[in-house]
């Protein structure tokens, strides 16, 4: 189907018509924009999953995704990318299948490694956005920190339970970013009594959608420097369906990842003076 | 004497017996949400190990985000913040999994 | 996997043990109630897309399909549970196929016919639930109707452009029906003026999965006679994503559905008494 | 002399001007939810053809739920209803895409 990045070929104008003609997209402008546009999920589990194929279906041109995890049973109530057939698979390879038969216009880059301060830098260059669908406190920062270096806008989000987060870090390098929100890390001794908490697959699903709408807008150009207020969003969905949007602060001058006096740099990150290891207690941290 | 709903959300419910959300009645000495922090790791928080779940080194532990009136509270001048009537204090645990 | 309806297997506690573990759900009883439902899908499309694999992943033990379209390339950047190599199979197939893939306890029974005055009952005997994905005013007064008939609650949902809404109907046969809410039908002519409306994948996606996330909670009992407050959610995707919930009107004594005083009913229904055609205007509904 | 705010949802701000939300200042003669009706049809729908849209009959159009502060109206009066100062009146359409 396809031509090259500056137009669209008819079998992409069938494809993406019904979404074209909706004023907010910008028509064929809009499918351009989406068609260039060069998007990197880390993590395919449980945001990845409902994430994914919405953003192969919206016909963003190139999706990467870091996933080092195989695919087992207990996943599959909420990972519904992924299928019984699959178990062992690694995720990322079972979801590009996916998205390679949703639309074969769409080129899915895989990167089967467990994403660490070494490595970021070489999977991140070259995308314009990142989606932090990972599910710890070590890859939030190194995700943000590795982002703020390069000027990309993240999408973050987590979820838990029947409730999930989500916000837009570094917006077009100059929001804030995950270490603006939470400049301190977590102890990991003050998560222990909720452990083990479990989540219900279309909740934790809704957030993986919403982080696909929200990359949509990010691509649409719908989010400008003049009109984007930082905000952390609150999903619930027991026992209603709520979203909540809290006004956030903005870069702080502090940060020491995106303030006037920063010390987390490639450099610093690259060669292992940044801790990330901090963040690794022994504890399950996928938690409160 | 204000009149506050003190939200806990993002499973930091485990501290207040699970309920996510509290109506209370505050006494006169509780003016600022400093005040309110305090009064709710004394009066609130039943379990005195769940305090530090809460708090570290006397202030809002890592990891948890206050907002007051749903507006971060580092815009409203964090603990200084005057309660007024009918305010809306929520403290959310961040999430992690993914 | 499977073992009787009235346990749990090891694969089966191994398979849905991260969603047992969260309180709201119930455990093992909970566990159960989802196994031993029986829940009817009419329309594969945009909102049954994305529903469906959350109701199978979650274990529901029998989900019914009701759809006669066949997948087109211009459907998939929404109908994501469908792709590139399934244009022309029908969309219930298609959708089978994925779920029998994703979890092999789960019975999934198609009807590849349109939902009609003749077929519906027939249909819906036997089912506990019935999820109204459908996109035309005919079939919406239909499945309310006949749901009514048969004492079966319904989740309803809708999208379009950026919007979606949201309402639980008939809840245990005392909530409001459709024709409490929209007594007399929209007059087709009224809504020429918006037709051609289009789609953002993602933002009925959400909506889709808010429908699994309703179904997951009336079967687990989260609702009942005595919580249950008729409401209709309104989701926004742009510019911000948001989700409001209206307050809204109990069962309606006057109600020709479900009413004292009643005069559709399963007679007057499969006689072609109650006209349903008068909403089939030449325009084009999907609209506003 | 109410302050409200009335909101089109659903597509319906297609009858004015694509505008969602709509802040007014309501003149004195315009008390109850039925005057604000009038007063929309005469005042904020430019174009004559778009109020079919939204009124049959002098009504608000079957497929449109009216809302008064986020509750149907037919809980609070309907046409009836004596608007108060910063009232929140929603009309929406009644999608049917799926
Ligand atoms: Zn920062
Ligand atoms: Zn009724």
């Amino acid at each position: 189907e396809g031509v090259g990045a500056d137009r669209l070929s008819l079998p992409e104008y069938e494809r993406y018509g019904r979404q074209m003609i909706v004023e907010s997209t910008g028509g064929v402008q809009g499918q351009l924009l989406l068609k260039s546009a060069k998007v990197l999920v880390v993590g395919a589990g449980g945001l990845g999953s409902p994430c994914l194929p919405y953003l192969a279906g919206a016909g963003v041109g190139t999706i990467g995704i870091v996933d080092n995890d195989t695919v087992e049973v207990s996943n599959l109530h909420r990972q519904v990318i992924h299928d019984s057939g699959k178990v062992g698979m690694l995720k990322c390879e079972s979801a590009r299948e996916v998205l390679g038969k949703l639309n074969p216009n769409v080129k899915v880059v895989t990167y089967p490694v467990r994403l660490d301060y070494s490595n970021a830098f070489r999977i991140f260059e070259g995308y314009d956005i990142v989606l932090d669908c990972t599910d710890t406190p070590l890859t939030r920062y190194l995700v943000s920190d590795v982002a703020v270096n390069l000027g990309m806008t993240v999408v973050s989000a987590s979820g838990l339970g029947t409730e999930g987060q989500l916000s837009v870090l570094n917006f077009q390098d100059c929001g804030p970013c995950y270490r603006c929100f939470y400049p301190t890390p977590p102890p990991p001794t003050s998560v222990a009594s909720c452990s083990e908490g479990g989540v219900i697959g279309p909740c934790i699903g809704i957030v993986g959608v919403m982080m696909a709408v929200e990359t949509i807008k990010i691509i649409l150009g719908v989010y400008t420097k003049e009109n984007f207020k930082p905000f952390l969003m609150m999903y619930s969905g027991f026992p209603g369906q709520t979203i909540r949007t809290f006004k956030m602060r903005g870069r702080q001058p502090q940060c020491i990842a995106c303030g006037t006096e920063r010390t987390i740099t490639k450099e610093t990150i690259e060669s292992g003076i940044v801790n990330y290891n901090v963040f690794c207690g022994s504890r399950n941290y996928n938690v409160c | 004497m204000a009149n506050v709903t003190v939200e806990f959300l993002g499973g930091l419910d485990v501290v207040v017996q699970k309920q996510r959300v509290h109506k209370l009645h505050l006494p006169a000495e509780v003016v600022s949400v400093g005040d309110l922090i305090e009064y709710i790791a004394s009066t609130l928080i039943k379990n005195p190990r769940d305090v530090a779940v809460f708090l570290e080194d006397g202030g809002v532990r890592p990891g948890i985000i206050t907002l007051i009136n749903d507006t971060d509270w580092e815009l409203e001048g964090q603990t200084e913040y005057v309660l007024e009537d009918n305010d809306v204090v929520s403290f959310t645990s961040t999430l992690h999994g993914g």
